[in-house]
């Protein structure tokens, strides 16, 4: 578009933008606060079936036999669909792109083979004519099982003898490829310089073990979907995702079907961080459907989402840290096993690259270990493999300050990552805003109060890559002059939001005037997932390309209307103006709108970019804890988060993200944890026991956004969504191990191992 | 095996409805009455997703059955607005930007609106604890009680 | 489609009759918290469900001459809206309003929480504590328990077929007495106790507690009435000797399990820390009687 | 010719663990088909779940994309978002 540098100068320049920056009502609100919003679970089709899951009981077995005769002779069963149901795939067909994923193991993880790798692995679906119905049918469908000994952590699972979940399955990374088969999927390796060269000219070194569960998403929406397939074949799914192309993709991959034949609508969706970003119904919905010939509509139930939809990995962190006197960190090494769940690809690789980010340092060496066990597959959860990375490396820099009694904000000044520091993953950063975050939590009220007894304080920083990838947008100017922004990608957080004010701001015109849709994947053209913090970014710019794209339309229009060169008109606020002469009268949007017909049809605007320069975020969090030392309760009293946003276009809704990730990386420091039974059944398979924080246990979380534009994109905007999640378990830990006068290695930091803690003191 | 009959007020609307024993109030406002404001996320009463009041009292409709709801009244989010009047807890859960993802939102307005019938003036600790049985896992909870307080504020004319 | 039936009986004597006629395979409907999660999960045997609360008589607070008698399907919300009783029983409402969220409390009962039979259920130490009992009826009519005669273990208890719990007694609170519950959660509010401890005491004219019971949750297959605890503050001025006494013998008296909300350990260690809190609270409030 | 670092893992594979390469060539395209020259078959694992950073600039899907003589060219795992 090549006017980057324009939009960057009125950022630093007086002239401010009349819509970025604003906090307007986001345009899907009425409907979401009335109850009219339809989410994944909200649609239904006349003659539509309800679909189930028969799910596993164990966490490990061959499958002998699945007899479904009896639930097939239940009235109203439609139909009941098995993994011979599902076309076989390769085992080395992988998609390359934004994700890198086994096609052949996401069709195991949708609908169980020959063998259950997990505690609510599919091993059927029904479908019949009322919830009821199919339920009952689920008891029916016989499935024989040769039940092994289940794999449940990393440690058991790399033992010589562990029983193997995948016969064939070879570490990869490891030089020579060994010949026996292995739970551990590959490693990764990432270094600079020489470490052990590094830590010999080191004054002082800290080196601990590091321990977290694994955690899920918790999103409140279960998964939803309704499939419909015609007697042409055209299926059309309607559904709650992070991305409508990425389950039409991977529903005409699992099922072999063409992509022209698959529409896919999406609903409102309800939370997903990450969650989302895969299917898991779909495939069984389409099925269902096709052998039923009717719609069929498919609702997870809690338990069923907590047992066999995407958690994040639980695993082990080994940090170590040397520095001088001074301070200077010289030497950084982490090693990580990170529990992959039941197929390979936990992200135990970004964590590697994102564990030191922070920090200035020549000599550092990151491996990390992707290890199956009798899980669910590990899926994204917001900045995938970096929480985990960060706590180990936070909480070493925290007992790194302690011991050299320097205060924990001033060691990460004086080692913080700035423009041109070499990552530990090779890569230059350009600027970036990791030391504004930490100077200016340094100059907060927060960090300068005083503390009680019992209490404790910590900080920690994070690192999050943020990502651009493909987006489409399409700017279509209504006959009245009002304008409708479609994007390819689903709002999770407020984006419609974002898309309306830059789209104001590059058309001049009312935000009210624009209507921001989500469309269907025949409505626009392809779009990445809402992933990766890269939405108000990515297809952010593709809709200023787009809002600009008519605008340019709009003065071809104007400049024929008025018989001037092209070069002659100019767009401002609204209108497009003849630069030279004042004969001609501005034309408003709507004027020119008015007058499409007579100039040449319908006015629009379209971008379809690969967007690149995407900004890395850094966020520095404070929080404060009083620990009770009878009960090892913990009370957040006060937390604040700092980040570098870029520019934030609708800074309420980045205050949300700020918050919201906080709030979740405070629950994983705390409670949240997957409990498993000997037998590798998951004890807490709902809200209850799964403790996701509420509202009576949070503070208020002060926001404070930092702005270092982001030189990638027009209005300097960073990605915000993920960031935040990345320092929360190492502030928290820091704060609790000052309070206690225990450092606290292993997540959560339940109330029973803080008074552990206490007593073994 | 034989429906119930209910008869209910739902909204101030006159209502009826066929269901099984095992259908709960959820269930027949949403697959039955085709009310599909109140959401489902755990069908056990833990994230209040499905809040509704019953004769005036704050409830989950996951764990009510509707059976058990003949000659009650209803109150659902769908009631909360008067027409095109959005309520001040709906306006101010827009100002406040209390909504992310909006799954979570009828519950928490409908549980906010029986806040403020019950206590008028709350103070941010009761505003929390009252809403402890409504889970958002997006906002942090930070704006969603600032637009209960605002709302609260709005509604004594201050 | 289930064969699941539902009755709504309006008097006891049509509840005790369906209850009798459906051989043990009806259940008693009261606020159904408990109720409606375990038929949604499929672990409901049975083929009835009795919704109790139209009858009056569940539903009602009386005052009585020498107590209180509470519907066992008054909902948390009710009891804590009712003055005399928050003021003399204040352990009692505490342990019933910490059932759940605000939505359940506008469901949750007395009556529901003693009959699921969960050693963890909080509305149950302050009523052994309180040294309350409960009126059954059943097929031979009406008798009286006391409350922690009730639960024998997980999901068990004494009820025979047919019977239903009706009501239950308070009496009126002592001169110089009170009481208070304490439970020990992971957050702040919607789990389920590890630990809970309701100690009820009594003082005499010069502030020797001269009755109390102390009452344990979570910490044994069903709510402990601990004597011992008792005893250990009885006869004393309730100083920092004699709680620690109470707190050791509160701890002596558990037999835990590890489970995902607590260990072994801990709940036994924190019951202990419970009881003594919950004992000068308990002393507090008897003092301002 | 631009400074090209591959992962560890690939360059045990494929280049005896040699990881840093200077390769002349006008876009990644190229410089992957010269560094399949040296070390045949590295073109295709290159191509399997590898983003490229031309600078610090990170590119999850690569081709075309221009490389100068200064360039600094990162092959770095594709990075997947929640």
């Amino acid at each position: 578009m090549g006017n980057e540098k324009d939009y960057l100068e009125l950022i630093d320049g007086e002239k401010k933008f009349r819509h970025i920056g604003t906090r307007p009502i986001r345009p899907d609100g009425v409907d979401k606060v009335t109850g009219r919003a339809n989410f994944g679970a909200d649609f239904t089709m006349n003659g539509m079936l309800h679909g189930r899951v028969v799910r596993s009981p164990h966490a490990h077995a061959k499958i002998k036999s699945i007899n479904s005769a009896k639930a097939l002779k239940l009235k109203g069963v439609k139909a009941v669909v098995t993994g011979k149901d599902f076309p076989t795939l390769d085992p080395s067909d992988k998609a390359v792109g934004e994700v890198t994923v086994s096609f052949f193991d996401m069709s195991r993880n949708v609908i169980a083979r020959d063998k259950v790798l997990y505690d609510g692995h599919a091993v059927a679906a029904v479908a019949a004519t009322s919830p009821q119905i199919a339920e009952k049918a689920l008891a029916l469908i016989e499935v024989e099982y040769e039940v092994l000994k289940p794999v449940m952590t990393v440690s058991e699972a790399m033992k010589k003898n562990a029983p193997i979940l995948h016969k064939g399955m070879k570490t990869s990374g490891v030089e020579p490829t060994p010949s026996r088969s292995s739970n551990v999927a590959s490693r990764a390796e990432f270094k600079l310089g020489d470490v052990n060269k590094a830590f010999k000219e080191a004054d002082i070194i800290v080196e601990r073990d590091y321990t977290t569960q694994t955690v899920h998403q918790g999103y409140i929406e279960p998964h939803a979907c309704v499939a419909d397939i015609n007697a042409d074949d055209m299926a059309t799914i309607w559904s709650s995702s992070q991305g409508q192309f990425m389950v039409r993709a991977l529903v005409a991959k699992l099922l072999a079907m063409n992509t022209s034949k698959i529409k896919v609508i999406p609903s409102e969706i309800g939370g997903g961080f990450g969650g989302k970003t895969i299917v898991y119904l779909e495939p069984l919905a389409v099925l269902l459907a096709k052998k039923a010939g009717r719609p069929v509509k498919m609702v997870m139930t809690r338990d069923e989402v907590m047992r066999a939809t995407g958690p994040t990995s639980g695993g082990h962190a080994r940090a170590k840290i040397g520095a001088k006197k001074d301070g200077t960190i010289v030497a950084g090494e982490l090693e990580m096993e990170y529990e992959a769940g039941a197929f390979p690809g936990s992200p135990v690789g970004l964590g590697c690259m994102t564990g030191f980010a922070p920090y200035n340092l020549k000599d550092v060496s990151c491996i990390g270990w992707d290890v199956v066990v009798n899980r669910p597959k590990a899926a994204a959860y917001r900045a995938p493999g970096a929480p985990v990375a960060a706590f180990a490396v936070e909480s070493a820099m925290d007992e790194l300050a302690e011991q050299l009694k320097i205060d924990p904000l001033k060691l990460r000044i004086k080692n913080a990552a700035v423009e041109g520091t070499q990552a530990p993953y090779g890569v230059k950063f350009p600027r970036i805003g990791c030391l504004e975050t930490l100077t200016e939590a340094q100059t907060t009220d927060h960090y300068n109060s005083p503390l009680g007894p019992n209490q404790g304080r910590g900080v920690a920083s994070g690192f999050w890559f943020n990502i651009g990838g493909q987006s489409s947008a399409s700017v279509m100017v209504n006959p009245d002059g009002t304008v409708i922004v479609a994007t390819g990608s689903p709002d999770i957080g407020g984006s419609r939001a974002s898309m309306a004010l830059m789209a104001a701001e590059v058309l001049g015109i009312e935000l009210h005037n624009i209507k921001p849709l989500v469309a269907d994947t025949e409505s626009v053209p392809y779009s990445d997932l809402t992933g990766g913090s890269r939405v108000t970014f990515a297809t952010g710019k593709a809709v200023v390309e787009a809002a600009e794209d008519a605008v340019n339309d709009m003065k071809r229009r104007a400049a024929k209307i008025w018989d001037v060169d092209f070069d002659q008109v100019e767009w401002k606020d609204g209108s497009a103006c003849c630069i030279e002469t004042d004969v001609h009268k501005p034309m408003t949007i709507a004027d020119i709108a008015a007058m499409a017909g007579k100039t040449g049809g319908a006015i629009s605007g379209k971008a379809n970019i690969n967007a690149k320069g995407a900004g890395a975020a850094f966020a520095t969090h404070i929080c404060d804890v009083e620990v009770d030392p009878e009960t090892g309760h913990v009370t957040v009293l006060k937390y604040t988060a700092v980040q570098d946003v870029g520019t934030a276009i609708h800074p309420s809704y980045v205050e949300g993200q700020m918050q919201g990730g906080a709030v979740q990386g405070i629950g994983w420091a705390l409670n949240e944890e997957y409990v498993y039974g000997k037998e590798g059944q998951l004890q807490n398979t709902g809200f209850l026991d799964y403790r996701v924080p509420v509202a009576s246990d949070m503070p208020m979380i002060d926001a404070i956004i930092v702005e270092v534009p982001n030189p990638g994109h027009p209005y300097g905007v960073r990605g915000v969504g993920e960031v935040p999640i990345v320092p929360p378990l190492a502030a928290v830990a820091n704060a609790v191990s000052h309070a206690i006068g225990t450092r606290m290695t292993d997540l959560p930091m339940s109330p029973p191992k803080i008074l552990a803690a206490i007593d073994a003191e | 095996m034989a429906k119930y009959h209910v008869k209910t007020t739902i909204n101030g609307d006159p209502a009826e409805f066929l269901c099984g024993t095992e259908q709960t109030v959820l269930d027949c406002l949403r697959d039955e009455l085709g009310l599909t404001g109140s959401k489902e996320g755990c069908s056990s009463g833990d994230c209040g997703a499905c809040s509704i009041t019953l004769d005036g009292r704050l409830v989950c409709a996951c764990l009510v059955l509707g059976v058990e709801t003949e000659g009650k009244d209803i109150e659902t989010i769908e009631g909360v607005a008067d027409g095109d009047d959005l309520h001040p807890i709906q306006k101010h859960f827009l100002q406040e930007a209390a909504l992310q993802c909006g799954i979570c939102t009828p519950g928490f307005i409908v549980a906010a609106k029986a806040l403020l019938a019950e206590n008028p003036n709350p103070t941010e600790t009761e505003t929390r604890y009252w809403l402890a049985g409504n889970l958002c896992r997006c906002t942090g909870y930070d704006k969603i009680v600032t637009a209960v307080m605002n709302a609260a504020a709005e509604m004594r004319g201050e | 489609m289930s064969d699941l039936q539902f009755s709504s009986p309006k008097t006891v004597k049509e509840a005790v009759k369906i209850l009798s006629a459906s051989k043990g395979k009806a259940r008693v409907l009261a606020g159904g918290t408990d109720l409606l999660v375990q038929l949604r999960a499929g672990r409901m045997a049975g083929s009835m469900i009795v919704d109790i609360k139209n009858i009056p008589e569940l539903r009602s607070i009386k005052k009585e001459k020498n107590g209180f008698t509470i519907g066992a399907a008054v909902s948390g919300a009710e009891l804590g809206a009712h003055k005399a009783i928050n003021k003399a029983w204040p352990g009692v409402v505490e342990g019933l309003e910490l059932i759940g969220s605000t939505q359940i409390q506008g469901r949750a009962s007395l009556g529901g929480n003693l009959c699921n039979g969960s050693p963890a259920a909080d509305s149950v130490p302050g009523l052994i504590a309180a040294g309350a009992t409960c009126k059954i009826a059943g097929p031979k009519g009406l008798r009286t328990s006391k409350v922690e005669d009730i639960v024998l273990g997980p999901g068990k208890t004494s009820l025979k077929a047919g019977e239903f719990v009706v009501s239950f007694f308070l009496p009126t609170r002592p001169k110089r007495s009170g009481d208070a519950y304490l439970r020990f959660i992971p957050r702040t509010e919607m789990d389920i106790a590890v630990v809970g401890a309701s100690v009820s005491l009594t003082l005499d004219k010069v502030g020797v507690c001269s009755e109390a019971r102390v009452s344990l949750g979570a910490v044994a297959p069903k709510p402990l009435l601990v004597a011992k605890a008792a005893s250990a503050i009885i006869g004393t001025k309730v100083d920092d000797e004699a709680l620690t006494e109470l707190s050791l013998a509160a701890s002596a008296a558990c037999d835990p399990i590890d489970d995902k909300r607590g260990t072994v350990e801990y709940r036994t260690k924190v019951a202990g820390v419970l009881a003594r809190r919950a004992a000068t609270i308990a002393l507090e409030r008897a003092r301002g009687n | 010719m631009a400074d090209v670092v591959i992962p560890i893992e690939v360059a045990r594979s494929f280049c005896e663990g040699k990881t840093d390469h200077r390769v002349d060539a006008n876009n990644i395209r190229d410089l992957v088909k010269e560094l399949s020259k040296l070390y045949p078959g590295i073109d295709a694992r290159l191509n399997q779940g590898l983003a490229v950073a031309i600078d610090g600039e990170i590119f999850q899907d690569w081709l075309l994309e221009e490389v100068a003589p200064s360039s600094q060219v990162n092959f770095i795992p594709a990075i997947e978002g929640g």
